[in-house]
């Protein structure tokens, strides 16, 4: 079903070239987009809406000066009496009416061959499977990994990362587990709605800019930056974009945000390499990393209250649950909690939690983590940590 | 609209009827108040039309979850019912004509016949439909019961079916409260030959509520 | 030219429609078993600003959240920035979702008080329903007890939609969508309640809109034909026949949503097989059509006002006329372009091409009424200075509209801050502008009294000064990547956050000067003349305040709603301003009919 | 204004249309050609099942369709015509009708652009990713669609002992309505016919869903069964009479406990569902037997058409990507 080529040329088009003549266009270019849309299409968009913007103002001014001028010319004046004027004049509205006609058709006809090209992949692109649910997102690499690298994004601390290859066609397949989200990417000047239980598409191919920034050469170095060090990808360039959420979908809309991280596709290889195997990641680590990217909007580790309960000192208290039973807080009781949210519900809190889809390591992480935070745990995972 | 003068007169209260002041005659009054009418019609239908809507949708996209779910519905109640249905819209139109000629013991018979109609039309449909399938599972939504689906999406027929027909039903419980009313107001002589605005709106409403039925009875039952 | 009439002596006395019955009570009892037009529009008028001023506050609040980004400080955990959840004495600090919960409420509450409860009956219900008999030469409208009845479901409606607060308010957005709001506070009553509220008020939009249709039908004054009527009828007709057809779309739909929520029937919900893409296409079906319900009476206005107060003939009357229905046509098949996001290629692309005739009929308008400014006699008023407001913020509005409707770059602007800005410029700056300009323009109609000119004025700039500051700097925000919605937002955006929370600030001044303005205009208004414009349609024919049966005798059309160049206003003393030159033939004295009971 | 008097003249003289009056004669013959068209569309309905059974013919969707919504459409203009006496009434309430079918259109038309139109580019986004939904949150559909929910949950009922002994019983019963039925003897056709009805009973979705078996579902079986041969034995048919004891005796010989052992909760849930399924049969007449055979239209839906009848089996299809 996907055509093979699809016009990937529009910015290179006679018609984009037209738009983007005007001197003045670099300035308004940055007032309003605060640089140019970083894939073909964005580009593309961006001129049009350049060229939107000099037909409007151009209409917009020619009204209003009319209007203006109108106004002091025939403005009421005692004794002046209002010289004789047409209250209709045919030719004046037939053609009133057919320039702007026109004028439509072409903005339509422009705005088309721009969305073709934002939503019809080329037939080579890279496949991805992008999840949205309250309130992250989530990405399946094309080797079934899972992304593992965060950075902090207005009032959350942890946002997810998504490694991308840069000048590569790359196609997401997107779906929601819960609501409704939608998927945007600023820079691209591109959007699409994440929906439940269907599957809807975005695509895009970007490349790194002149100036891009890059990954740490040492741990230290890591830390001023506020990142992860990863040996593999020590010096390679990469280039940021933000994703917003578009669709309001709830409490924490505003906070489900993430990054589009473009490396080149041999340091991107090597990405894939060291998330399939996180070589000496102890679980703990990986079940912090769980926390920060999925459970941290609801549930807290340092004891304040929230949408659920917290984890400081969760692991291994005996709970009470809202069906008047009580039982320890302890492994099965994780794992359980997370694979069937509503089975068991501890006292005072709704059924809120979603279902997580979680791998297994990612369950024991998040058990081992949560023995980390609390003195009974920790005392349990002692012995078994000196096993391992 | 209907405001009656308090004068004390020998005629019955049809003959004694005066048009709002706003109007300039009776028969502007009748032909505004029909037009206005007809337009709530207009809404009714479209009311309708987000059933309709739903299921052309759910039909095209699911066929197989359609043709399971009318072949699980008894067409016999369905044709039935659609006979009760038009028989109702002919006593209806019949005391209409009545009222025109200003008899008034046969339209109030066939008012009472149209209600009676009404009646078995809601009876036929809980006691034969709605209680039998509802009790073995055959519900909408989240209250799906019925084991032996074959077709996933046979959850959203019943909620199609359910939604149709009981807001058609409540359409018709209204209708039969119109009608009730035209009848009380029959027995004190209030339409008559120059007057009986109420009664033919009354009757524009539950043909109406024939109308959809004729739709939704191919609809549910028979197309599959 | 013949304008007698037979005049109905004895059909109730000649005293104004505001004269009191008796005291307090028997007066309350009075106006709330009206079935007088002129009262009921009143009515509507102050349940209207009440409720605008009730969805003000909550535009003031999320304003005011917005004015800096959230926080968390990295040392203590603590959340900064959340003004509303420290307003309302949250004791979370360490998250943001009470503060977002807030906001959410807050977000929500202002787009359905403005929609459905505003900007819906705004017009059509006061200004509509107070004018339209008179401007027709009518006694009331066609069925005056529906018209009651349409208020108090009006009022019950906005009682349950609002009781929801009470409840702890409502964070789906005004628009309901599936299957969040099917979901959200599951098992709670509050959204069925807010729903169900919004489903009440449709049958009040609906019961409005035929009444208007049938009276504008068959309650025309003798002589004037469809061509003789104000423009401001064909825009109420052409919107009530909107409101007739689209608005039992939206009743269906709000149905199934509750139905979805206490049975979870499942037809929106994708986890019960449903489709939430057709929620939207069932929801969009209504909630389009209805933005040119919201649009078309505020144009209405526009024609009316410009033309009286410019003392000039309408140009292209009937372009105008056929354009509001043109609208009221086109707009039934564009309800797509809120779903370029969702929905497939081939019918984004359909609803695209047919977003853009949308735009042909409102430039004819825009055209037609600065050609009428062509050689007027413009006074300028507060009715006027709104109107030229409206001209400039619609025309905004308007042409931003273009970058949405075209495909390529709505997939940018979709559910950004643009959008906000976009639908503000016409929704506010067109429909509620339009609003202030008719309340001046009528008001020493409605209640016979004159307005201060200079406050009138002063609190129009104030309030066009603090609009563009609220919303150009949306439309930035938009276009820099702002989503619309968020209760917070990442640092670069607070320099246009800012900003626009002060534009709020002083759009309240502006409103609130014309609060004062109106109470200051009740208490101690000069007494007004009965057409003190100089206008020319029938509602100037009657006095101000109108009779309860709005005119002595039946009045008679004789000329057309805007023949300055051949006909004198009624009670119209040409000393105060002179008229245009008159048309070959002279101009006969008096308009309409004769009036007084002499 | 000359031209506009004459308009409101024109509506001034327009009154004359409302009064009408429609006689009952013309009432009587327009009910005639009602209920005619209903038994038209029901006739044509059945005529088209039975051809596709006895023939083996099978008409395209659409004939059923457009012959259907046809005859509603002469129909409805009928009532709306006559009835409701448009034909002789002011021709602007048509015209609002018309309008109004026309916006109706319209709304169909478009919300069908998309709707049928979402696998144009790429045709996994056609259909659902699971058919039947995902269950996500619905009360005890365990994040299943609710087809396959209300299987789990009836299973569960089926292993319940009660319910599986009264089924095991009901079995018994069957069997030996069938051996009755394939005998030659003296009343087994009698025989044959009083187990039949008692097993159809007995299998039926009210006795396992409504009126749940309590315990000893074994007596009461045979209470019943005897209870039915001695009505036989008063009537006179003793051979009969004798079938049907000896079917009780049978039922009383059931070992439960090896029985529930042998019979699995699937034979048995296979066995209820060629009863509900052969049910229809009987019940609701030969037009809508046929219905439950489930035949894919031809390549409507993607994913939808051939995941949802073994959902339950094969994981969802398509769908396990993206869920867990």
């Amino acid at each position: 079903m996907i055509p093979p080529t699809i016009p990937s040329s529009v910015s290179g088009s006679i018609e984009s070239t037209m738009l983007h003549t005007l001197a003045m266009n670099d300035y308004f270019q940055d007032l309003f987009f605060k640089g140019r849309g970083a894939t073909e299409g964005g580009a593309h968009s961006d001129d049009l809406y350049i060229w939107l913007w000099w037909f409007c103002l151009a209409w917009f001014v020619f009204l209003m000066g009319l209007m203006a001028v109108f106004c002091v010319l025939y403005r009421r004046r005692k004794g002046k009496i209002a010289p004789k004027s047409p209250s209709h004049h045919t030719p004046l509205e037939v053609a009133w009416t057919v320039i702007p006609t026109l004028m439509l058709v072409y903005i339509f006809f422009q705005g088309f061959r721009g969305y073709m090209n934002k939503m019809v992949a080329p037939g080579d692109a890279m496949e991805f499977n992008l999840v949205g649910q309250q309130w992250f997102w989530s990405m399946t690499y094309p080797n079934g990994a899972e992304s593992t690298s965060v950075k902090p994004i207005g009032a959350k601390a942890a946002s997810p990362v998504f490694y991308f290859p840069a000048d590569v066609p790359v196609r997401l397949r997107m779906n929601s587990r819960d609501v409704m989200h939608a998927f945007w990417i600023t820079d691209f000047r591109i959007k699409q709605d994440v929906l439940p239980n269907r599957y809807t598409t975005l695509w895009f191919q970007a490349g790194l800019s002149k100036n891009p920034k890059f990954h740490p050469k040492d741990a230290t170095e890591a830390k001023a930056m506020g990142m992860e060090f990863i040996a593999d990808l020590a010096g390679v360039p990469y280039e940021d974009h933000i994703v917003f959420c578009a669709e309001y979908c709830g409490n924490e809309h505003a906070e489900m945000a993430a990054t589009i991280r473009l490396v080149p596709m041999d340091a991107w290889k090597k990405w894939m390499d060291y998330i399939e195997n996180p070589v000496g990641k102890p679980p703990r680590d990986i079940g912090e990393f769980v926390w920060k990217t999925k459970c941290a909007s609801c549930h807290s580790v340092d004891g304040s209250p929230n949408t659920g309960p917290t984890w400081k000192n969760a692991f291994g208290r005996i709970a009470e649950f809202s069906d008047g039973t009580s039982g320890p807080a302890d492994e099965n009781y994780i794992r359980e909690s997370i694979l069937y949210p509503a089975k068991k519900l501890v006292k005072g809190y709704g059924p809120n939690m979603p279902l997580i889809s979680l791998k297994e390591s990612q369950i024991e992480g998040v058990i081992a983590y949560m023995k980390t935070l609390s003195e009974a745990g920790a005392k349990a995972a002692e012995p078994a940590g000196e096993q391992k | 609209m209907s405001t009656l003068s308090t004068s004390s007169s020998s005629k019955p209260l049809w003959a004694r009827y005066k048009p709002a002041i706003h109007f300039r005659n009776a028969a502007e009054e009748f032909d505004a108040c029909k037009l206005g009418f007809w337009l709530f019609l207009t809404t009714e239908v479209l009311l309708f039309g987000g059933i309709f809507c739903a299921y052309f949708i759910f039909r095209t996209l699911y066929p197989d979850a359609w043709k399971e779910g009318s072949g699980l519905l008894d067409w016999r109640f369905g044709a039935g019912n659609t006979v009760v249905l038009l028989l109702s819209s002919y006593t209806m139109a019949v005391s209409i004509y009545c009222i025109q000629k200003d008899q008034q013991f046969r339209a109030q018979l066939n008012l009472i016949a149209t209600l009676f109609f009404g009646a078995l039309f809601l009876y036929i449909k809980l006691a034969y439909e709605y209680i039998p399938k509802w009790s073995v599972g055959k519900r909408p939504g989240s209250m799906f019961d019925y084991p032996f689906a074959e077709s996933a999406h046979l959850p959203l027929w019943w909620s199609v079916y359910y939604c149709g027909t009981a807001i058609h039903a409540a359409h018709v419980i209204i209708g039969m409260i119109l009608i009730a009313r035209v009848l009380w107001r029959t027995t004190k002589r209030h339409y008559g030959p120059t007057h009986y605005t109420m009664v033919e709106i009354t009757g524009l409403y539950w043909h109406l509520v024939d109308l959809i039925w004729i739709f939704l009875f191919p609809l549910l039952y028979l197309i599959h | 030219m013949a304008h007698t009439a037979d005049t109905h002596h004895g059909d109730g006395h000649h005293g104004s429609y505001l004269e009191r019955k008796g005291g307090i009570i028997a007066t309350i009892f009075d106006w709330a078993t009206t079935v007088d037009h002129k009262k009921i529009g009143v009515m509507y008028l102050f349940a209207i600003l009440f409720m605008f001023f009730l969805g003000g506050v909550a535009a003031l609040a999320v304003r005011y959240e917005l004015l800096v980004p959230v926080t968390i400080d990295p040392n203590t955990g603590q959340v900064q920035g959340q003004f509303l959840a420290a307003l309302f004495g949250s004791d979370q600090p360490t998250s943001v979702s009470p503060g977002n919960n807030i906001y959410n409420r807050m977000f929500t509450l202002h787009g359905a008080i403005m929609v459905f409860m505003v900007i819906v009956p705004s017009i059509p219900a006061s200004l509509g329903n107070f004018l339209l008999p008179l401007m027709l030469g009518a006694k009331d409208v066609a069925f005056p007890r529906l018209n009651l009845l349409s208020w108090y479901i009006y009022v019950f409606g906005s009682i349950f939609a609002v009781s929801s607060i009470i409840l702890g308010g409502v964070d789906t957005g005004w628009t309901f969508y599936t299957p969040y709001s099917a979901t959200t506070d599951a098992g709670h009553p509050k959204v069925v309640l807010m729903v169900l509220g919004a489903f009440i008020l449709g049958f009040s939009s609906i019961l409005t809109g035929l009444n208007f249709v049938v009276t504008v039908h068959k309650l025309r004054a003798p002589g004037m034909g469809w061509f003789d009527m104000p423009l401001f009828v064909w825009a109420i007709y052409s919107s009530a026949i909107i409101q007739v057809l689209a608005t039992p779309v939206i009743g269906i739909t709000l149905l199934l949503l509750v139905f979805e929520r206490v049975l979870g029937i499942g037809i929106f919900d994708p986890a019960r097989g449903g489709d939430p893409v057709l929620y939207q296409h069932f929801f969009w079906f209504y909630s389009h059509p209805v933005v040119y319900v919201m649009i078309l009476p505020g144009m209405g206005v526009i024609s009316d006002v410009l033309a009286v107060q410019a003392h000039k003939k309408i140009f292209g009357y009937r372009a105008i006329a056929f354009a509001s229905l043109g609208i009221a046509a086109v707009s039934f098949i564009v309800w797509g372009h809120h779903m370029f996001t969702s929905m497939s290629e081939l019918a984004s692309t359909v609803f695209s091409a047919l977003t853009f005739l949308v735009a042909i009929p409102t430039a004819v308008k825009v055209f037609n009424w600065i050609g009428t400014l062509y050689k007027g006699s413009i006074a300028f008023n507060t009715p006027m200075v709104y109107t030229l407001m409206f001209l400039f913020l619609f025309s905004i509005g308007g042409l931003t509209g273009l970058p949405l409707g075209t495909l390529a770059t709505d997939l940018h602007l979709h559910d950004s801050y643009f959008v906000v800005a976009h639908f503000h410029y016409v929704m506010m700056g067109g429909t509620i502008v339009a609003l202030m300009a008719g309340i001046h323009h009528w008001w020493p109609k409605m209640f016979g009294k004159m307005y201060n000119e200079t406050a009138g004025i002063l609190g129009a700039v104030i309030v066009f000064i603090g609009f563009n500051l609220t919303f150009l700097t949306q439309f930035l925000l938009g276009t820099q990547g702002m989503p619309r919605r968020y209760a917070s937002y990442v640092p670069e955006f607070q320099y246009l956050h800012e900003l626009s929370t002060y534009g709020s600030w002083i759009l309240l001044v502006g409103f609130l000067i014309h609060l004062f303005n109106f109470l200051a205009s009740l208490a101690v208004g000069k007494k007004a003349p009965a057409n003190p414009w100089g206008g020319m349609t029938m509602e100037w024919v009657a006095d101000s305040p109108p009779t309860e049966h709005n005119f002595h005798g039946d009045p008679v059309c004789t000329h057309g709603p805007y023949d300055f160049d051949r006909v004198v206003p009624p009670h119209w003393d040409p000393k105060d301003y002179p008229l245009p030159a008159p048309e070959a033939g002279g101009r006969p004295m008096v308009a309409h009919s004769p009036d007084k009971h002499d | 204004m000359s031209h506009s008097a004459q308009h409101a003249d024109a509506h001034d003289h327009g009154e004359s249309h409302s009064h009408a009056i429609v006689g009952p004669g013309l009432l009587r013959t327009v009910l005639a050609f009602l209920l005619f068209f209903t038994v038209l569309t029901v006739a044509f309905a059945q005529i088209e099942v039975y051809v596709e059974h006895a023939v083996g013919i099978r008409l395209p969707w659409w004939v059923n369709v457009i012959g259907a919504m046809s005859i509603a459409t002469v129909k409805s203009v009928l009532v709306m015509a006559y009835f409701m006496q448009l034909r002789y009434d002011n021709p602007i309430n048509t015209l609002a009708m018309l309008f109004c079918f026309f916006a109706l259109g319209l709304f169909l038309m478009f919300t069908g652009l998309d709707l049928f139109s979402r696998g144009m580019v790429y045709d996994f986004k056609s259909g659902p990713v699971i058919a039947g939904g995902t269950g996500a949150g619905v009360p005890g559909a365990n994040n299943q669609p609710l087809t396959q929910a209300a299987k789990v949950r009836f299973k569960e009922r089926l292993a319940e002992n009660n319910t599986r002994e009264w089924l095991i019983c009901a079995a018994k019963v069957e069997d030996a309505a069938n051996a009755a039925a394939h005998s030659k003897d003296a009343g087994a056709a009698e025989a044959a016919a009083v187990l039949a009805a008692q097993a159809h009973h007995m299998m039926d979705l009210h006795a396992v869903m409504v009126h749940p078996p309590e315990a000893g579902a074994q007596a009461v079986v045979v209470r019943d069964l005897e209870a039915q041969a001695n009505t036989l034995r008063t009537k006179g048919n003793a051979a009969a009479a004798e079938l049907v004891a000896a079917a009780a005796r049978s039922v009383q010989g059931i070992d439960m406990a090896q029985a529930r052992a042998s019979y699995s909760v699937e034979a048995m849930f296979d066995r209820l569902a060629a009863v509900a399924h052969g049910g229809h049969h009987e019940d609701h007449g030969a037009a809508s037997s046929s219905g439950n055979a489930s035949r894919a239209r031809t390549g409507v839906t993607g994913v939808t058409g051939h995941a949802a009848p073994h959902a339950n089996e094969s994981g969802h299809g398509h769908g396990s990507e993206a869920t867990p």
